[in-house]
């Protein structure tokens, strides 16, 4: 396991990514643009996370299965979904 | 009797897997005896045109209850029971992972069904939107009773329990297997209760989502489902996400149950059981994709029709290969033809006939006439009610001397289950003629020509119904016959007979067990699986090569002869 | 005591899982029927859970050894960890369909108001900076546990708890009285419907992931853990840490598109 | 009374029948196997005891193989008859002459508008010859619109427009036809007698009764 001083390094990155998602707000531009790109930058944080403080990264890489086959199925219903619109 | 009623503390207080098995089973069948009853209820009001023996709301009650009842807290927790009681012995595990978490479970889905049935004696009535709950019927402004808001919680709490359990199973098929008990050893019902929990775990949630949503319209005022932009669909989507996995929730026990009653009164094992594992696993992963369906009427586009068209005929493929290798098992077998045979071999014939009528719903432009009409209640009956209820009988019949050491009788079982098969297909049946019959209808004209098929129903449910409640009694008059001298009546090859993990001698917390002289291990003239765990067996299958050989052959060594005696440390 | 179930049994019975199964009935129940009913259920199950915790204290259920064991995949995991990342699955169904929903609802919709004309971005991303440090308080927990700190250890965890009491602080106390006060309600339309449920069902996983945390600081002062009986540590910890990531998408989703 | 059969229960009919043949076909395939294999190889009385073998075959392989072969035959077959036989669920036709009704549902009836603005409650009388697009939409919850003896549903949602086209059969002289509609979703304690009635008279009667409806309904909707 990492040691402490890594660790507020991920959380500074985080921070750092969340107000640039704030800053990315702000940016004029087309709203769909924006959007993916602010999207984007939450998956990313949301799978730091998850490496990271949930040392995914570190356990065996079977153990990733689990959530990557909840997020597929959300994924199906999404697209599901969007098709049904 | 002494074996089965204990004191009331030891039921209430209890986290044995075994003692909870049978507090499902029962509870199951208590609330089938309740489900069946008021679907004698609607078949009696259509036995003849305006019938006037219900009035249309309590009609509509009857159908949301007995549905939601039969699917949710019948079959289901049936086969949750059995799992509860035989998984473990099939894997060699001394309990679930989670004792109490099982026991939580239980309780909650005890009081989530007296829950949903209390719903009915609040004033306003209970649930009248059918077990599909559809928005923006089920909202607040068209049903207002306090008893549909009831029903949605009980619902959620139903959610939760079968959530508990699933994590519960999954975790204690992954982690609490004997040694030797290898994914490719593992019993097949075992197989089949893999699937259906991981089913679980992935369809529940989304129902606990769209219940969270409309207990939030009916309690706190949001609008979810009484809007008219996406409402409706928004519930379509979320329940029958849910509802598809659902069906193959509870079939796939059933299939399960039908290879175990198989391999043991025919004599032989299953035929390809590889492929039958595999195939199992392509049904679960595709019936998370063919829900849709269920909403080829609700005016989705085109190209949803095609995709999920191709889904549900593409999941026929597999799920008739469950049934082929099933019925390929009798090839060249020394069947005895007894009452879980029996139960077994109706059941095949109803998921077959079922199935079959399913095929042809995935046809967008048949489905738009079957769709709601009585062929949907005939196929989705031949399904469930048939292969489920039959196969779970089988179920209990089969391992009714595992847990009680009793012997039931023979003929009285033979002969209901005759009655029973007979009564239900006079039951559903003419289902099948009635394409142009609505559901949940509570009554019908003359004109309409549909009398002469209800009638037949109506008399097959007279006979049907008091079968199924005499297959029960005859298990429940066995309690009084003498305990059966031999562990493993049947010659089954299958462990939970042929070995007791938890009373094997020299084990660490199961010595002094008087369950020790009466379920000894298996006697080698039973027949061993290859992959036997006795020691005994014959030589293991030489299909690994190289390095693997030599590991599989250390491991093989490590669980011959006397080393079955347990390791002093465990993982963990 | 009957032949077929053995007396080990008779150390392994408690009451709790009827007592929680009872009070969440009468919990709903009493929701729908009498209010007070309601609330009597929910003490009845807070009694259940203190039932677990005592038990749990001493030890009464410590894991049966299992004899023999064939665990391939998951050799590396214990089976608590195991069955908290299942259970983290099915939360992931959980919020996934809820977002999915809300995504399903927007689009559907003919209108739609400009976030951060309703939403107060600053103290949503307060917020969001909140659970993160609070996540890292969390892993501060872990990894002093591990090196056997346990100053570090409770450190940690009153840090955790701390900055998720701030967090329901600033929802409960600061931003949904200025959304009503806005007349931005739970019942004023979709937008207001998908923002109050879905933020509201996360604000209730943190409440629980405090009676949690709640449960890790009492367990530390009682001496519960050591440097290597840890596992509740870091379990609980997979379940903030995933409330955490649920939130990092709530927050984009509501405050800023 | 005979009355003609649509033409889209016509289709409907043929592939229904092709497609209960082969399934009624594949059920007697697999039951009767299933009935002949249990009755030749049931245990009979008097038989010495059999001690079953369940050592591994080497024949594991093999049915593999068969297995896999089924599977692709019944697919194959399947995704065939389903791009060939099925006809096109939502034909569009290219007839210019389309009639379109708005169909609205509600707790309990169902409300026809034609496109002159008058409206009908619980019955439609159409041409006959004609096509005719249905518009189906809900006031309130969701009911299923149902023409029975054209075999062709859709569900009304409320806030959607779903569409479906029917051809209505020839009629000429005095003829009347009546056709049936039931609501096919559960939509309160009314659905049982949510139904409605179609009439098909010659396009000269329709023109005459659709003038005799239009005085009522003018001052409503002309102003």
């Amino acid at each position: 396991m990492p040691t402490m001083k890594f660790y507020v390094g991920i959380w500074a990155g985080l921070v750092a990514a969340t107000v640039m998602e704030v800053v990315t707000r702000s940016i004029p531009g087309a709203f769909a643009v924006v959007s993916v790109i602010i999207l984007l930058i939450s998956s990313g944080k949301a799978v730091t996370i998850a490496m990271y403080f949930q040392h995914l990264r570190y356990e065996n890489k079977s153990l990733a299965i689990l959530p990557i086959a909840a997020v597929i199925a959300v994924v199906i219903l999404a697209v599901a979904a969007w098709m049904s619109m | 009797m002494k074996a089965i009623v204990f004191s009331i503390k030891e039921w209430l207080t209890t986290t044995h897997h075994k003692q909870i098995g049978i507090l499902y089973i029962v509870t199951a069948i208590f609330f089938m005896a309740v489900a069946g009853m008021l679907g004698e209820m609607m078949r009696t009001q259509l036995a003849v045109p305006m019938n006037n023996f219900l009035t249309a709301f309590d009609y509509e009650q009857t159908v949301t209850l007995h549905g939601l009842l039969m699917i949710l807290w019948v079959l289901t927790p049936l086969a949750a029971g059995i799992a509860n009681y035989v998984v473990p012995l099939q894997i060699g595990a001394k309990d679930l992972a989670f004792p109490r978490m099982n026991a939580t479970s239980y309780w909650t889905y005890l009081f989530s069904g007296v829950m949903m049935i209390s719903t009915v004696f609040l004033p306003g009535g209970g649930p009248d939107t059918g077990w599909t709950l559809y928005a923006p019927l089920n909202t607040i402004q068209f049903t207002p009773q306090p008893g549909m808001t009831l029903a949605v919680l009980g619902l959620l709490l139903l959610s939760l329990s079968i959530t508990m359990s699933s994590i519960n199973f999954l975790t204690t098929i992954v982690k609490n297997r004997a040694k030797g008990v290898t994914w490719r050893r593992l019993p097949l019902f075992t197989w089949s209760i893999v699937f259906t929990m991981a089913l679980a775990l992935f369809a529940f949630p989304p129902l606990a989502a769209g219940l969270l949503l409309l207990s939030s319209d009916r309690f706190l005022g949001t609008v979810f489902f009484s809007s008219t932009q996406g409402g409706g669909i928004l519930w379509d989507e979320l329940f029958w996400f849910f509802g598809h996995p659902e069906v193959y929730i509870v079939v796939f026990p059933a299939l399960g149950v039908i290879a175990e009653v198989f391999q043991t009164f025919a004599k032989k094992p299953l035929f390809s059981r590889n492929v039958f594992i595999i195939e199992f696993a392509a049904v679960a992963f595709l019936s998370m994709g063919v829900w849709m369906h269920h909403m080829f009427t609700t005016g989705v586009n085109y190209s949803v029709l095609q995709t999920f068209s191709f889904t549900t005929l593409a999941i026929s493929v597999p799920f008739e290969g469950l049934v082929l290798a099933l019925v390929l098992t009798l090839y060249k077998s020394h069947i005895t033809l007894n009452t879980p045979m029996l139960y077994c071999l109706g059941a095949i014939f109803t998921v077959t006939l079922g199935g079959i009528t399913g095929v042809l719903q995935a046809f967008p432009v048949l489905d738009y006439t079957f769709n709601g009409t009585y062929w949907i209640v005939g196929h989705f009956h031949y399904v469930m009610a048939g292969t489920t209820l039959f196969a779970l009988l089988a179920g209990l019949y089969y391992w009714w001397p595992k847990i009680t050491k009793r012997k039931y009788n023979e003929k009285f079982g033979v002969i209901t289950f005759l009655v029973a098969f007979v009564g239900f297909n006079v039951l559903y049946f003419p289902y099948f003629f009635l394409i142009a019959m609505p559901r949940r209808i509570f009554t019908y004209t003359v004109a309409s020509g549909f009398a002469s098929a209800n009638l037949v129903a109506t008399i097959g449910a007279y006979v049907f119904g008091p079968a199924a409640a005499v297959a029960v009694l005859v298990l429940i008059l066995s309690l009084r016959n003498p305990v059966l001298k031999e562990a493993n009546p049947w010659e089954a090859q299958e462990l939970e007979w042929t070995q007791n993990y938890q009373h094997l001698p020299g084990s660490p917390t199961a010595p002094s067990s008087t369950e020790v002289a009466v379920d000894p291990p298996a006697k080698k003239s039973a027949g061993q699986w290859y992959w036997c765990m006795t020691g005994s067996c014959k030589q293991p299958r030489p299909t690994l090569s190289g390095r693997k050989k030599l590991a599989f052959q250390r491991k093989q060594g490590s669980i011959s002869g006397k080393s079955l005696m347990p390791e002093e440390k465990s993982g963990e | 005591m009957s032949e077929q179930y053995e007396e080990t049994e008779e150390s392994k019975s408690t009451y709790a899982p009827f007592i929680i199964g009872a009070g969440l009935a009468l919990l709903l129940f009493g929701l729908i029927v009498f209010i007070p009913l309601a609330i009597a259920g929910g003490a009845i199950v807070a009694a259940g859970l203190f039932l677990l915790f005592r038990d749990t204290v001493e030890e009464k259920f410590a894991d049966l050894k299992e004899t023999v064991g064939e665990s391939w995949p998951a050799g590396f995991l214990s089976k608590r960890k195991l069955g908290v990342w299942v259970f983290i699955m099915s939360e992931i169904l959980i919020f996934g369909s809820l977002i999915v929903g809300y995504i399903f609802v927007r689009f559907s919709s003919s209108s739609w108001p400009v976030a951060t004309q309703v939403h107060n971005v600053t103290l949503g991303m307060t917020n969001t900076i909140i659970l993160l440090t609070s996540s890292l308080a969390m892993v501060f927990a872990l990894v002093s546990v591990r090196a056997g700190n346990m100053r570090g250890l409770k450190i940690g965890l009153i840090g955790t708890f701390a900055l998720g009491v701030a967090f329901l602080t600033v929802k409960l106390g600061f931003e949904w009285p200025a959304y009503y006060r806005n007349g931005f309600t739970i019942s004023s339309g979709l937008p207001g419907s998908t923002y109050f449920v879905l933020t509201g069902l996360h604000a209730a996983h943190v409440a629980g992931g405090l009676v949690a945390v709640g449960y890790l600081i009492a367990r530390t002062y009682q001496g519960g853990f050591t440097k290597d009986n840890h596992a509740a540590v870091e379990n609980i910890g997979l379940y903030w840490h995933f409330v955490d990531i649920v939130w990092m998408f709530l927050f984009p989703l509501f405050y800023l598109i | 009374m005979s009355q003609p059969i649509p033409t889209s229960a016509a289709d409907w009919n043929s592939f229904f029948y092709i497609a209960i043949t082969i399934a009624m076909v594949a059920l007697a395939i697999v039951i009767g196997a299933m009935i002949y294999f249990v009755v030749k190889y049931r245990e009979q009385k008097g038989q010495p005891k059999f001690v079953p073998d369940f050592t591994p075959k080497k024949s594991t392989a093999k049915d593999s193989v068969i297995f896999a072969l089924i599977s692709v035959i019944i697919l194959a077959s399947l995704v065939t008859a389903s791009y060939t036989l099925v006809p096109n669920a939502r034909f569009e036709p290219s007839d210019p002459k389309i009639l379109v009704i708005d169909v609205t549902a509600f707790q309990w009836d169902w409300r026809f508008g034609y496109p002159n603005g008058v409206t009908t409650l619980g019955n439609v009388t159409l041409p006959g010859n004609t096509t005719i697009m249905f518009n189906v939409t809900s006031a309130d919850v969701m009911h299923n619109f149902y023409l029975v003896q054209f075999r062709v549903s859709t569900e009304a949602v409320p806030g959607r427009y779903n569409v479906i086209w029917v051809t209505t059969p020839v009629a000429t002289g005095n003829e009347v036809y009546t056709y049936n509609i039931y609501c096919k979703e559960l939509c309160g304690v009314g659905h049982t007698f949510m139904d409605a009635v179609m009439t098909i008279v010659s396009p000269a009667a329709y023109e005459k009764w659709l003038a005799s409806q239009m005085p009522s309904n003018s001052t409503a909707t002309g102003g």
